[in-house]
């Protein structure tokens, strides 16, 4: 039995034009070093008339993570919201992760001591880490918890065409299900057969 | 590192329930997180929820392009510590492009110029606001004086809130001059 | 085992039973890695390898104007056919951090057994120890005692983070991890070296004439064990500093993540594979110079070893060394 | 604006010239982008280049830079020629639509096809589908107005707009998408050359008006000026200052500026390398005598020059250290509440400017305003307190003089109040509900009067005037050639005492064109005119008869004082088509024009550009940064997203120069000036054409200035300024540059 929302993002590609304001508003909200994205805005076939679209992503916070499933050292830990998180102070930066993403989520930041890569970052659907719920370490090292706060995620509250969407599975899902029932018709104001039988007036 | 994992699954319980059961939430995890530090307090509800106690939400506008989107600044203590998202704004419902999200660096860019400067023989060197100000006015003073308000002319710009701008305009006027401008022609 | 001693004329099994084996433990590995447990796209794999030759890297085998656009999408943001080595990777990991152990103590048994078989270490009855040939020059000393370190530290250091599982994480690993990727750069440079200077068999090519020869390339001939030990040295040393250079040169970059990311995941797989099968002959190395006989890590430390233990245990050296003088 | 972003999801067709929301306003697109769904609207984007506007558009109509006067005409050709015109609205509303018809029957398809590259086949599929989709919104931006013919092609939109009936309705209307935060508010306030605040102009009138409203003398004020002449005439236009400062050098444009040369330069906020001829730019920077900068980064005139001395570099606040009110691209005000303290040493621009007006002996004068009030007794301007408070004193003093753009309602505590309960408007019609009700989100202009709803929709007239209806207003007189200029029958706005046309509300005609009697008091009260009526009386009674103050009158297709009285086609200075120009010339030279003798014809005419000058250039904005750049390029997370300057150029046209993706290239501007950006390939950019993005300044002409930035003070991001190679060429009307579309060189560097 789920007693817990499952946490999803989606991006609509129909909204999204690549305005990096879910990329940036994430930066700024964990004050990410600017080697990283933890979300990044991507355009496929630029200048293609008919063939360009854009589209956000970060960590999909997959069911089954092959993140979770490829790391040494099993520093991820998947909560019951589906919201996949991992503890920096034992990742140790060997990039499995990266490579079992389909995603490409995790992010490494250059470690100063060594020019090589440091423990990995990734999106943390603004839930911070298993650090004390906002302390000032846990935002040092995860970024905001804004879950917590009972906020939404900040890429998501922050899109600028509301293309990106988070939350549990039903929600998002019945937003996007209307968007597309309208999508081509417009927003069904009248019943069926009206404007037939009676005109448009 | 074994002991550390089990803090960090039980706060896990915590943080996880909050979605649900908001208050609860809060004293589970930070109790469930300290029971075996034993040194450290509980954390009140006030910081489990708000991670800048005491700050205040103050409602401006986004000063990048005329859409007008609506930003709450959280401010504790004098210091803007957080953007937050002004969801309910008539117009930007919340959104903001790239250069609205990062507003906040607008103001704490480390490459802000910080104090009034001067260039002389080809060497910027830092002065005061007084001695910047009188070097300028008695200039213009004298340049009005010898070339007529003519002379000089004022650019501004949309940076400027609306009463500035009024003001500028009323400034070019009373140093006797049209020539003053902004972007905006059209 | 090492069967040496240059007997004139014996059978073609005696003379390649080591080939015979090692190439018959190849073939069952292949055979059960590609065929049985591999969950790869084999297919996907083997036309990549042909499109690398063209100088395309990304994997995207079919031309990206022909996909569909989510395909398109897809790729564009995530590279291409995720599903084509990327659960491969996953499966070898879990199956490295699960299986490997016991491979490893499989191993570590038969090389018991072959110890025990053998009656213990082999020993050179030396009556006139200040009687020594120098069989090392210092640079070779330099160089094989250097590789001796290196290879050791990224063994621990690699395998620390297969089995990270064991170690836990933390600042540590991570440390050792880092490590890992710059001592492996060093290493670059001390594997060539020990490729040409161990290339035993330039002498079937080339009369060794000077004494600076000597000074470079190691004395005496190998064994067919020895030799398949030196192979599989450069063979899976080249494939993991190969791999394991690109690994650490493609730094992740969220810019370049689709171009580059199948590549990676082939190079991980590569290295997966190198490191695994190059520690059967490590430990085969180490087992032969070090455990099965007394007396090489004095040799290899101080370049000198008494005359009358190269007369027992290493004649070729010796003859080598006096073909020099002579 | 004439309507408001949220009302775009009212419209059934947008058609976008020159704009590209979806970068420049993104948060704005969204609108759009609900319109697509929630409508059915069909998005149409007519522009050079494959903007990431057109990727979510249902057409995508490539134009050559500068042809959208034939592009719309060729739209009104088939309109009239199918009867798709609403003929109702051009008879009663709309005067001079006769000659647009004349010489809309030119532009047939074919010809369109031939002058704007658009086939034939596809002109006419947009215009059926925008005349078929009613209200269809018309938006526009910097695309569509920098041109030598600018104020030209922003009056071509509206005609077309008229002649499809869409203006004054929701969701259509023409919608220009400003560019900066305030750049409305500032332009209302009129930082402007030709005018005082409110658009009064620069008459004497006016001078009087506010001289008043100011507590000044106006002997005073006018012994401020050289003399009377210099005080109504127009002055240099940011566009063209450089030349104020070169003239009298070889081979530059006459000025004609009482007598001198400018010598100083004061800036406060705007970006340097905005306009056009960077590399004059320069030239002028270098020869004044004093430069002040007042911004919160360096701008970037610090750093172009080679000025030794007497450059000073004032730290400004920013729009979050201070408060004041700021008006959106639909005419709305929101307030902005001070957020921190000024940092470091920064101060807000007002004190600046009152700094140094003590320090230049008129602060008294220049603050008076804000302790002015309206006497009850006379309706007379008097003082009413002793200190002032920034910025609500000023924010009151603006809503009490500002008469011209209905500004009466837009004071400090309204305003405040807006912003406090902004959760409290539709996102659509931006109407308040709960205590807000009967009020539209920022109150947009005109705001009559103090309790006045704002206008959400100009000239619309299904509405009363108190919640925001109008018509056109009655500006030009009542007629023109013997045709009458007020609207005809019907077409006044709802609830209107008087149903059609009338004139302007004066102290004269109020009685007889609201049908009211004035009591004595009032009458002695009352002001001149509803502009200069500080008793308020005109915009009470006004609103209570349902009257627009300003009249309800037709509007004006054709513009009689204007060098077109209709807009016509004409070549951009330098035309990639030779064979063009001499059939669609550009106008004759003017002489001082905004005090510079501007060259139009002698440059066109001087030769064949395109033969040396082959390739058509477009600049325009990325999302990441704004105007010059200076504010975002410091920020490290924008700056990441474009690090350095770039051409957007088609392969096929990099390939013919041997240009590689991510290779340096020079581009030329016909003056002679160059700069080395990086090749980018892309297709959204045809092979005639490459792409600048003009946010960058640091180097120039392929020499890195960062050097010369104070110590800590560089950008992230630097890169050459698009501008340095813009080609010369100013609109007509209101100079504004032509930097969109003209012609340039590329070679490897």
């Amino acid at each position: 039995m789920n007693a817990y929302a499952r946490m999803k993002f989606y991006c609509d590609e129909g909204r999204c034009i690549e305005c990096n304001g879910c990329s940036v508003a994430c930066d700024e909200a964990h004050e990410l070093p600017v080697g990283i994205s933890r979300r990044k805005v991507v355009t496929v076939n630029d200048g293609v008339p008919g063939k360009e679209f854009s589209l956000s992503v970060a960590c999909m916070h997959c069911t089954d993570a092959p993140c979770e499933q490829v790391c040494p050292v099993h520093c991820f830990y998947i909560r019951e919201d589906g919201i996949v998180l991992h503890d920096k102070e034992i990742c140790i930066g060997c990039g499995y992760c990266l490579y079992a993403c389909p995603f490409g989520a995790p992010q490494f930041p250059q470690d100063g001591a060594f020019g090589t890569k440091g423990v990995m970052d990734k999106c943390t659907m603004c839930a911070g880490g298993p650090e004390e719920t906002n302390s000032a370490k846990e935002r040092e090292l995860y970024g905001q918890n804004r879950l917590a706060e009972g906020k939404v995620p900040v890429c998501a509250a922050m899109c600028s065409t509301k293309a990106l969407l988070v939350g549990d599975e039903e929600s998002v899902s019945k937003i996007y299900r209307e968007r597309v029932m309208a999508r081509g018709k417009g927003v069904q104001s009248a019943p069926y057969g009206w404007d037939i039988a009676y005109g448009n007036k | 590192m074994k002991q550390k994992h089990d803090q960090a699954l039980k706060s896990r319980v915590g943080r996880r329930s909050f979605l649900k059961m908001a208050g609860l939430a809060g004293a589970f995890g930070a109790t469930g997180a300290f029971a075996s530090a034993g040194v450290t307090r509980a954390a009140t509800e006030e910081e489990i929820k708000d991670p800048f106690p005491g700050s205040k939400k103050i409602k401006t506008i986004c000063t990048s392009c005329s859409v007008g989107c609506g930003v709450i600044a959280e401010v504790q203590k004098g210091v803007w510590v957080r953007q937050e998202v002004a969801q309910d704004h008539p117009v930007s419902l919340g959104g903001h492009c790239c250069k609205g999200a990062d507003m906040i660096d607008l103001v704490r860019s480390e490459v802000r110029l910080k104090h009034p400067m001067v260039k002389e023989n080809g060497k910027w060197k830092r002065i005061s606001w007084d001695d910047a100000l009188d070097r300028i006015s008695k200039k213009l003073a004298d340049l009005r004086k010898t070339s007529g308000p003519d002379s000089t002319i004022f650019l501004g710009s949309a940076k400027f809130g609306t009463e500035q701008s009024y003001y500028f305009r009323k400034f070019a006027a009373m140093y006797g001059t049209n020539n003053i401008d902004h972007q905006a022609r059209i | 085992m090492a069967t040496s001693k240059s007997a004139p004329r014996r059978g073609f099994w005696s003379r390649n039973k080591a080939y015979i084996l090692v190439l018959l433990g190849f073939a069952l590995l292949t055979y059960w890695y590609f065929w049985l447990a591999t969950i790869a796209d084999i297919q996907y794999v083997y036309r990549y390898f042909l499109q690398m030759l063209h100088g395309n890297f990304t994997g995207q085998l079919v031309p990206f104007d022909s996909l569909t656009h989510y395909q398109q999408m897809e790729v564009g943001l995530f590279g291409p056919r995720y599903d084509a080595i990327a659960p491969e990777v996953i499966r070898a990991f879990r199956e490295r951090q699960e299986i490997l152990p016991y491979v490893f103590a499989v191993e570590f048994t038969a090389f018991l057994i072959a110890f025990i078989l053998q009656g213990g270490r082999k020993k050179a009855t030396v009556t006139h120890p200040e009687d020594k040939v120098q069989v090392y020059s210092l640079f070779q000393r330099f160089v094989i005692l250097l590789n001796i370190l290196l290879v050791l530290y990224l063994f621990v250091t690699g395998f620390s983070i297969t089995f990270g599982n064991w170690t836990g994480g933390g600042l540590i690993p991570r440390y050792m991890r880092m490590t890992h990727e710059l001592v492996g750069l060093a290493w670059i440079p001390i594997w060539l070296i020990v490729t040409i200077i161990a290339f035993k068999d330039l002498k079937f090519f080339v009369r060794p004439s000077s004494r600076l020869f000597g000074k470079i390339f190691l004395k005496g001939r190998y064994t067919p064990m020895k030799r398949i030990n030196y192979l599989a040295f450069v063979a899976f040393g080249f494939i993991l500093i190969v791999s394991g250079f690109l690994l650490w040169y493609l730094y992740p970059d969220p810019k370049t993540h689709a171009q580059i990311i199948q590549f990676k995941r082939l190079m991980l797989f590569m290295h997966f594979m190198g490191s695994a099968i190059i520690s059967f002959f490590l430990f085969e190395t180490v087992y032969t110079y070090f455990v099965s006989v007394q007396g090489y890590l004095p040799a290899v430390i101080t370049g000198k070893v008494p005359r009358e233990y190269l007369e027992q245990l290493a004649p070729d050296i010796l003859e080598e060394i006096e073909g020099y003088e002579r | 604006m004439t309507n408001h972003l949220g009302d775009i999801q009212n419209a059934k067709a947008i058609i976008i010239f020159g704009a590209n929301p979806a970068v420049n306003h993104p948060v704005g697109f969204q609108h759009f982008l609900k319109a697509k769904e929630r409508n059915n609207a069909k998005i149409i984007v007519v522009d050079p280049r494959f903007t990431r506007t057109a990727a979510k558009a249902d057409h995508y109509v490539r134009i050559r830079p500068g042809t959208d006067i034939p592009f719309m005409y060729g739209m009104l050709h088939l309109i009239f020629k199918h009867g798709w015109q609403d003929e109702n609205f051009i008879k009663d509303r709309v005067y001079g639509m006769d000659d647009v018809m004349q010489e809309a029957k030119k532009w047939t398809p074919e010809k369109v096809e031939e002058v704007t590259g658009v086939p034939a086949s596809q002109l006419i599929q947009v215009t059926r589908l925008y005349a078929s989709s009613r209200p269809g919104t018309l938006i526009w931006a910097m695309g569509l107005t920098q041109h030598s013919i600018g104020s030209s092609n922003t009056r071509m939109a509206p005609i077309l707009q008229l002649a499809l009936g869409n203006m004054g309705e929701e969701g259509g209307g023409c919608n220009i998408l400003r560019g900066h935060d305030n750049v409305q508010g500032a332009t209302d306030m009129c930082c402007l050359s030709h005018t005082l605040p409110g658009y009064y102009g620069l008459s004497d009138g006016a001078w009087k008006y506010f001289a008043k409203q100011w507590g000044v003398d106006y002997e005073w004020l006018k012994g401020r000026f050289k003399d009377k002449k210099w005080m109504n005439a127009k002055g240099f236009t940011l566009a063209r200052w450089y030349a104020g400062v070169l003239a009298g050098k070889p081979g530059e444009d006459n000025i004609h500026n009482a007598g001198t040369n400018i010598k100083a330069l004061v800036v406060m906020g705007n970006g340097i390398t905005s306009i056009a001829q960077q590399a004059k730019v320069k030239e002028a920077l270098d020869n004044l005598e004093l430069i002040v900068l007042a911004d919160p980064f360096v701008n970037e005139a610090a750093v172009l020059t080679d000025k030794k001395d007497n450059i000073f570099l004032l730290p400004a606040a920013t729009q979050f250290e201070t408060s004041g009110s700021v008006t959106a691209t639909n005419r709305s005000a929101q307030w902005r509440s001070k957020v921190v303290d000024p940092l470091y040493e920064s101060k807000p621009d007002q004190e600046i400017m009152f700094e140094l007006a003590k320090r230049l002996g008129f602060y008294d004068e220049l603050t008076r305003g804000m302790l002015m009030g309206i006497d009850e007794e006379t309706a007379q301007p008097k003082q009413v307190k002793k200190s002032f408070k920034w910025p609500e004193d000023a924010t009151d003093e603006i809503a009490r003089i500002i008469k011209t753009i209905g500004l009466t309602g837009w004071t400090a505590e309204r305003l405040k109040k807006h912003q406090e309960n902004w959760h409290m408007f539709d996102q659509v019609s931006l109407r308040g509900y709960g205590p807000m009700k009967g009020e539209y989100y920022g109150l947009p202009w005109p705001c009559w009067t103090e309790t006045h709803s704002g206008s959400p929709v100009l000239y619309d007239i299904h509405r009363p005037v108190k919640e925001g209806g109008m018509g056109f207003r009655n500006r030009f007189g009542l007629e023109h050639d013997g045709v009458n200029l007020l609207a005809g029958p019907h077409s006044a706005p709802v609830g209107s005492k008087v149903d059609g046309g009338y004139p302007e509300i004066t102290a004269e005609n109020i009685e007889k064109v609201l049908g009211i009697t004035l009591t004595p008091e009032e009458k002695k009260k009352i002001g001149k005119n509803w502009k200069v009526d500080a008793s308020g009386i005109i915009a009470k009674k006004c609103m209570e008869a349902g009257i627009a103050p300003y009249g309800n009158a037709k509007a004006r297709a054709k513009v009689w004082n204007f060098p077109d009285p209709i807009p016509l086609h004409r070549e951009p200075l330098h035309s990639p088509r030779p064979d063009l120009v001499k059939k669609y010339h550009t106008y004759p030279d003017k002489p001082n024009h905004y005090r510079v003798d501007t060259k139009y014809a002698s440059i066109q005419d001087a030769k064949d550009w395109s033969k040396e000058f082959p390739i058509n250039l477009v600049t325009g904005r990325l999302v990441n940064m704004n105007g010059a750049g200076a504010e975002t390029r410091s920020s490290k997370y924008l700056a990441k997203l474009s690090p350095e300057m770039y051409a957007d150029i088609n392969p096929d046209l990099a390939a013919r120069h041997g240009i590689r993706d991510g290779e340096m290239m020079w581009v030329h501007s016909p003056e002679g000036a160059k700069i080395k950006v990086k090749a980018h390939y892309t297709y959204s950019v045809s092979p005639d054409r490459i792409f600048l993005p003009m946010h960058f300044a640091g180097h120039f002409q392929g020499e890195d200035l960062s050097a010369k930035y104070p110590e800590g003070t560089r950008p992230y991001a630097v890169g050459e300024s698009a501008n340095t190679v813009t080609n010369y060429g100013y609109d007509i009307v209101t100079q504004i540059p032509e930097t969109k579309g003209g012609l340039c060189r590329i070679e490897k560097a």
